[in-house]
């Protein structure tokens, strides 16, 4: 997935945040945690799943059912529809299964 | 009111938490614990490996503890979840709710054990008496019901 | 289902009888404690003094004890009353549930607490911090309410 | 109160019970225990009741409200309405403040 048609986003379009996984999403994706640029016209969590799922196939796995995947900004939990405006942190996990 | 939160691998000891809380007081009427174990499942399982998201773990627990002392009159609340591998037999979580009335202490511990279930970050997995790794645990729709009788 | 019944003079220790009613299990997932403390009243308070009826309190926590184990699955049931003069921040009564799993552990000693409250055989006293003895303390409708939720 | 006028009571109309009393009503009572013979006609614990408060002040002061003191037989609760029959212990305490 290319913004190449994007022509005038300005530079606060992409940023890096870090990108944290648990779990077995954790398992799927491969990875603990990455710093990945966000691309242009990624404003929520759900726009940031379906570029994740567009990644690879080891995210498609991760994220394989959207709304079943957890997602928590900066440490707080948050709806898929949740702006990543001021995100530095997003984290992804399946339903929580302490106690 | 004195609050302890501690995710810690190790393992706690009720009666030095209850006592913790209470030292120095004469005006708490009620302490409520509630100690969850590792089962064994019939004997199937050999331990349970809990995953846990530092920081957010202690701060979304932290923000669940505010709720619950903001709906009841309380003198001391403690939550102690332990992550890593744990044994059958073995505890996993401590909670602590104290006040001068029983009806708030056993309704906060309630309160703060059904939303640590469904809104703490930890995962647990098992590790079977057979020495294979089994799947993670399921979250339960009866977890999720249990947290909404509060709402 | 193991049942510990006690009444007596003497302090108790939590942790032994939690760790009492678990000895050599691994199919206990939930343990719920609670405590009843004396409050000293703002200070008012010099002791309370519990006079009971021998035999009776025994057997009458023991009828209630049998509903509580016929109404939820649990894997162990104690409770301890003490008697004679308890002194603010001294423990005055236990009760401990443990279950499989956190709901009936939770219920069955909320139940047994309410109805320790409004049928054993327990009367308190006042002894206050002026020297003089105080009245007998009267009976709490929020406590006969409390009871009858479980009906 | 007499039974004078009872005429043809059998002999198991009359027997020996054991009373017990707590807190407060064995204060105003002035005895913790006592053995006392049922007068014929006494057939539930009210009937006691308003035998026992016949007998002295601090009987009537004890069981001023008939129906705020407890009463129990053979160490198990029962209502102002039970039987007598069977009963070798019976006690009178106020509410119960335990716990």
């Amino acid at each position: 997935m290319t913004q190449a048609l994007a022509t005038s986003a300005p530079a606060s379009d992409t940023r890096s945040v870090k990108l944290v996984y648990f779990a077995w999403v954790r398992e799927r994706v491969g990875l603990a945690d990455e710093q990945v640029e966000l691309p242009a016209g990624t404003e929520t969590v759900l726009d940031l799943v379906r570029w994740l799922k567009s990644r690879d196939e080891g995210y498609a796995a991760a994220f394989e059912n959207e709304t079943l995947v957890r997602a928590a900004i900066n440490q707080t939990h948050v709806k898929p529809g949740a702006s990543l405006a001021g995100a530095s942190e997003i984290a992804f996990f399946p339903p929580m299964t302490g106690g | 009111m004195p609050l302890t939160i501690r995710i810690q691998r190790e393992d706690f000891d009720i009666a030095a938490e209850i006592a913790a809380l209470s030292a120095g007081r004469r005006d708490i009427g009620a302490v409520v614990s509630f100690t969850g174990l590792c089962r064994d499942e019939g004997g199937t399982l050999a331990a349970l490996e809990l995953e846990h998201y530092p920081g957010m773990a202690e701060a979304e627990i932290g923000r669940v503890a505010a709720e619950a002392n903001a709906r009841w009159p309380l003198m001391g609340l403690l939550a102690i979840h332990r992550y890593g591998r744990v044994a059958p037999g073995e505890q996993i979580v401590l909670v602590i709710a104290t006040s001068a009335h029983r009806r708030a202490a056993f309704e906060a511990a309630d309160f703060l054990m059904d939303y640590l279930k469904t809104r703490a970050p930890f995962w647990k997995r098992e590790h079977l008496a057979d020495g294979t790794i089994g799947g993670w645990v399921e979250a339960k729709d009866i977890d999720q019901k249990a947290a909404q009788r509060w709402e």
